[in-house]
């Protein structure tokens, strides 16, 4: 029984985070919210140099061949610093769209691109407000002509290319990939209550594009796709909650009221023990869900979704009540708080939302009741 | 059971409209104007006609209406779009607090321009190092001559940048226990030694400032009650602010819930009728009726002649977090397309972020949660109080963990 | 604006908890809970002498002629006594579907003793697991001939009559009248996990039943008899609940801990905090219930299922929350913690769960936004 | 990660499954015995076949395993449906302190036939007056010769009434500090002034007991550590208690709500298609699936030769509420069907209703929710304490509210 990281992977986590210590530090992250682009380009650089963008791509393509669970500990990490750059459109759902339905030319076109961190890659499926369905889908290619809107896709206004959903059956989709920088494709940034990651509404009018693959994907092996981007999202997801849960134990163990620290007060220090538990929970769910990811097992659907939903509660929970911790002082500009607060929820409505997972997650546990019988 | 007036308060109702549809301000009356200055302007008109602060003596340009009277001006009024916000701190919660501790020539000299509209006045008591623990704060005042001088910086203050006088807590001993060494004043915001500095907030907005004092001079004449009386002169006002009965303000609801879940689709279904988002606004809405009928409930004691309990201290706590969960949940009703931005606050992701944005802030502006939680359980249930380890200890020897 | 009980109602609530602190100290109901029968029938006859059966029923028909207010004032400290009496079968239940529904003759037959207290009725309508639904019914009636099985049937134990729900149509419901006591009427008295009320499973065979007034119901006025059941419910709920807290609120004052009264702990003084403000908001929605149920209004399945969902929170969580706070003792046989932890549980289940209503609640709110637009 | 065992843990595996199948308990065995008499049995089976309290000393009955070998074993043992739950007390937490506190005759005196099942102990720490503070106990221990005299109320205690022998804390100075005037012994619990009482739970069950000692005597030989020492000697016992990784017992659960959600319908349809159902059951896998997978970090720590740290407290945390909340929603389910009582726990209602009931005591028992959530503030995130009110102070002075 060995349900923790090996050695060389506690490592890299070490590693990892003193990295993202000099190189993420709130500055930097300030300086994008406060700015007007939607990344930290010299990061992302940077990031590129450490090999990150490269980990789970095999070493045929440039990539690193290492696997989920470092995946995993680099996903952690960026979620503690909130890492201002298109990591999760680009490693978790382009690059492994790439991999899981490219065929060979478009991986050995890209893959090394991508490995490198040289080109930024994104993933538009969104098309409004509310959920995307294969019978939602509007965006259309044929003949390897893209028509339609994606708003918003995440990372949108950097991204130099993107893997598109297209309509294709209610239950397949098609996926195409794109080349952003064209006349006929139109960018609009958009903001989001996270400032420090950008957005765009994209319009394809006529563009050039090419299948992903050869054909339609199955919208069960498209949400496999999402499966496995949501146990790397679980795991950024994770490692903010307990960032601001450490933040949120320092200021009340330094902060005094009343002639004593707040942490003393069990109204804060039950608070901050909830806090505690839950991502506790999430963590456990965690591990699971990179084992499951990392192990190709059939439990994915259910440990992505578990990982998935916990993860959502955790780092909206800590997010939130780090704030409260803070008193008035966590609710000002100046204050780091609102990283994680804004963050936080970001990444809880990429992906789909809490409702969205916990129906998979169901789903998952009848399938596995069946199959079970 | 009635929701109905009773005669007299219907007569009065009727009498308070009319004044209104006949003195309403026009666009002709406003145009051009800051909100500041319409706020001004409604404000010396309702003045002259009588209807100013209703509830205060006529000599301070009140009529010695009753508290229903108030609540129902207040209803009627509320028909038309016309600012307060200005005007409620010092109104509302200094003016009683000017009453029942100053001199005869203070309030002859305030109440009046604070009728009318003439002054705008904040409230200067929190600090950066007493937030819910308020006594604990640290400005100094230390007489010399008739005259006292002060020094320190107050914090969360709305309004400090427009106002034209401020209450202040000081601190005039600091060798005895912490509530006991208080004295409050009355300080001119345009005083040389005054200075104010916006506060950024989480929203991007900047309601409230910091102001610093130095070597800021006051006639002992605006002293609020005795030196070292500040601790129950701040809870005159305090006891105010709590009274203040308001529209629960708007943002994020059960109604923008509902709209919402009516224009996205889950499953290819319209959301309203997925039952887990049923459930969800099921135990929004128990929250939303709830509060109305608390007030509602506040109102009928007003009605009756007494006074709401402190178990209306509910409603903040209640709601803030309310708007929190709610905001948040009509995001990921609308999916990715939740995170999107928008300055336009009547669009419905517009109007769920900035709740969302919002909610942490009023979890803690005028006592945070755990500070309401523990008001209810000690003052409504009765139950005993922490254990104070600075009860008795002079407050310069009080732990601060510097 | 009067939102408030008049004085003459405020004076009976002083009477009715008088009146049932004498009668129905924890002792009776402890008597109840460690015997053998499913009421207290001492404490039944003295509720009907002092004319609480009879509150809302016309003293035409023998009743008193008041309204809701007072019934509703009557539920409260029912619950606040957790009465061992099948008054909610018989009164909020029975009594009340007469009055909608019985003709002109079964009114005159079974109002007066009903209202005297002499008559006991039910309401019977499960038929075993699950909700039970106009297309769910299996129970028929033909001919005055009654025929199927009903399970659980709260107080069927003792009730003299029972109000039987029978299939009609999908969007209608057949009702009728039987008198228990006969040969083709089988009886299987029933444990719930709340021992002090008795409950029985009932078999009718054939067995001679009379419609309640002249036709079938539709589904619609049938959930209008739930509604106004539910509002009374809500109040006997409300009762239970804030006495739930007073009994935990003198606990914490009096048990010292760490050498002070655990209530002086914030981990105990918020949970006792949290109480109250759910009961508050409870019966802020029970007063808002009360007031649509005796005026009539249009809001009631609103007003009803609002301040149902909101009295099943409060006091499911004051009944648990109460004997967290009495720590091991409120796990005893020996202390009353139990009676409100049982009853509590069991009025929840009663009428439909708190799932239904919060659907109902919305409906509602669907309804009454489109009479708006 | 690995679900798998390591070589070493494999071929252990196989050797105590072997030994298990060649020895477990036949019909023929068990046929008449009380399960405590099946109990007895089965221990001295694997006394004898070395395989009784593998983690201590072979002098004592042991095979000094390795913490991971106990969990294994564990493992294998639980295959057979062999109760075990009448050792747990002893040999799990009061044999490791007598192996850590007291003399070298009574641990040989006493562990062999701990580890054999001939005697079966209690734990008598928990008073009327002394529950979550649990060093508030008052039972006196008076020195008399060379002997002691118990005089006091135990309470809460789990298998007095079929126990041979405890281990009491007992206050032996109430001039001192709380912590510092105790002292532990071991004690017979046959002997003449012992009484026990069962108390009826909630659930109707009697599962613990009221002690009282009425001069009852015990050597001073039967000390455990120094007069004054008992705190310390206490605290070994209940750090073992929160290291005993246990199953988590049977009892409503995520299976069980599928299973109803599947067979009672909500709108005509399977209730499990109902997303409101999906929902609440999706956030009770979480929390299932969280605390499985930290008890496989928390093994993970014991293979790698690491202890288990105080995070392994959420167990009961999250389990014990849980427990309830599902309960509770499986009785929803079933609607009005729910609230009958059926002693068939192998049915829909019996086992949701057995651990509604039972759900109460677990969220008491070993310390509350509010006391374990105060260990996880304090011995994990580092939390400073709550001020104390009886600290340093003489224990016959602490208040008491009588």
């Amino acid at each position: 029984m060995n349900f923790e990281f090996s050695e060389e992977q506690l490592m890299l986590r070490e590693q990892a985070r003193g990295f993202l210590a000099q190189q993420c530090p709130p500055a930097k992250v300030r300086a994008v919210l406060d700015g007007d682009q939607g990344h930290d380009a010299d990061l992302w650089a940077r990031v590129g140099e450490m090999g990150w963008t490269a980990t789970a791509i095999p070493e045929a393509y440039g990539g690193l061949g290492l696997g989920y669970y470092e995946l995993a500990i680099i996903a952690e990490e960026l979620g503690r610093a909130v890492a201002p750059i298109p990591f999760s459109s680009s490693v978790y759902l382009a690059t492994e769209a790439l991999m899981a339905f490219g065929n060979e030319t478009q991986k050995a076109r890209w893959l090394p691109v991508l490995a490198s961190g040289e080109c930024i890659a994104t993933f538009a499926h969104a098309e409004g407000p509310g959920q995307t369905t294969a019978s939602s889908l509007a965006t259309t290619l044929s003949d390897n002509t893209l028509s339609g809107s994606k708003k918003p896709v995440v990372d949108g206004e950097c991204a130099h290319i993107a893997v598109v959903t297209c309509q294709s059956s209610s239950e397949t989709i098609q996926l195409c990939l794109v080349e952003l920088d064209q006349d006929s494709v139109s960018r609009q940034p958009l903001q989001t209550l996270d400032f420090s990651r950008g957005h765009a509404a994209i319009d394809f009018t006529n563009a050039a594009a090419q299948k992903l693959g050869d054909g339609a994907v199955s919208w069960r092996d498209f949400e496999a796709l999402l499966d496995r981007a949501a146990v790397l999202m679980a795991w950024e997801q994770l490692g903010l909650a307990d960032k601001a849960l450490e933040q949120a134990c320092d200021y009340a163990k330094q902060r005094y009221a009343f002639g004593r620290p707040i942490g003393s007060f069990q109204a804060i220090k039950h608070k901050l023990a909830g806090m505690y538990v839950k991502n506790a929970i999430a963590r456990s769910n965690a591990y699971y869900g990179a084992w499951a990811l990392a192990s190709g097992s059939e439990s994915l659907p259910l440990a992505a979704a578990t990982a998935r939903v916990a993860s959502i509660q955790a780092s909206l929970h800590a997010a939130q009540e780090n704030i409260q911790t803070h008193g008035g002082m966590g609710f000002t500009w100046e204050f780091d708080c609102q990283f994680y607060y804004r963050r936080a929820k970001l990444l809880s409505l990429a992906l789909g939302s809490e409702r969205h997972w916990q129906d998979r997650l169901v789903t998952a546990l009848e399938q596995q009741t069946a199959t079970a019988a | 059971m009635d929701f109905n007036d009773t005669p007299e308060e219907a007569a009065f109702r009727t009498e308070a409209a009319r004044w209104l549809a006949d003195n309403q301000l026009t666009a002709q009356d406003t145009e051009g104007l800051s909100r500041l200055a319409i706020a001004k302007l409604w404000q010396k008109r309702k003045y002259d006609g009588g209807w100013a602060c209703i509830g205060w003596d006529e000599q301070y340009g009140g009529r010695g209406a009753t508290p229903i009277q108030r609540v129902i001006w207040g209803q009627e009024e509320e028909k038309y779009n016309v600012p307060s916000r200005f005007f409620v701190i010092g109104q509302g919660m200094i003016a009683p607090t000017i009453m029942a501790w100053s001199s005869p020539e203070c309030c002859d000299r305030f109440l009046p321009k604070l009728a009318s509209g003439e002054e705008i006045w904040c409230q200067l008591f929190s600090e950066p190092a007493s937030g819910s623990d308020l006594a604990a704060l640290r400005t100094k005042a230390e007489p010399e001559g008739d005259e006292w001088v002060i020094n320190g910086q107050k914090i969360w203050t709305s309004g400090a940048h427009y106002s034209d006088y401020g209450m202040i807590v000081t601190r005039t001993d600091p060798t005895v226990a912490k509530h006991k060494g208080l004295t409050a004043f009355l300080v001119d915001m345009k005083a040389p030694g005054v200075e104010t500095r916006p506060i950024k907030q989480l929203t991007g907005d900047s309601d409230f400032n910091e102001v610093y004092f130095t070597d800021v001079r006051v006639p002992d004449g605006f002293r609020l009650g005795d030196v070292g009386q500040g601790w129950q002169v701040a809870l005159t006002t305090l006891m105010n602010e709590r009274l203040a009965i308001g529209g629960g303000g708007s943002g994020a609801d059960v109604p923008l819930a509902m709209k919402i879940a009516r224009e996205v689709t889950i499953n290819d279904q319209p959301a309203i009728k997925d039952s887990a988002v049923r459930a969800k606004i099921a135990n929004f809405h128990v929250l939303e009726a709830g509060l109305k009928y608390n007030g509602y409930r506040a109102l009928s004691a007003l009605s009756r002649g007494d006074l709401p309990g402190p178990e209306n201290s509910i409603g903040k706590l209640v709601g803030a977090p309310k708007l929190q969960d709610i905001a948040s949940f009509c995001m990921d009703l609308l999916e990715e397309h939740g995170a999107l931005w928008s300055d336009d606050f009547e669009s419905l992701t517009g109007m769920a972020q900035r709740s969302y944005m919002g909610a942490p802030g009023l979890r803690i502006a005028g006592g945070t949660d755990e500070i309401m939680t523990n008001i209810i359980a000690e003052r409504v249930l009765g139950l005993p109080q922490d254990p104070r380890a600075d009860k008795g200890i002079p407050f310069n020897e009080v732990p601060t963990g510097n």
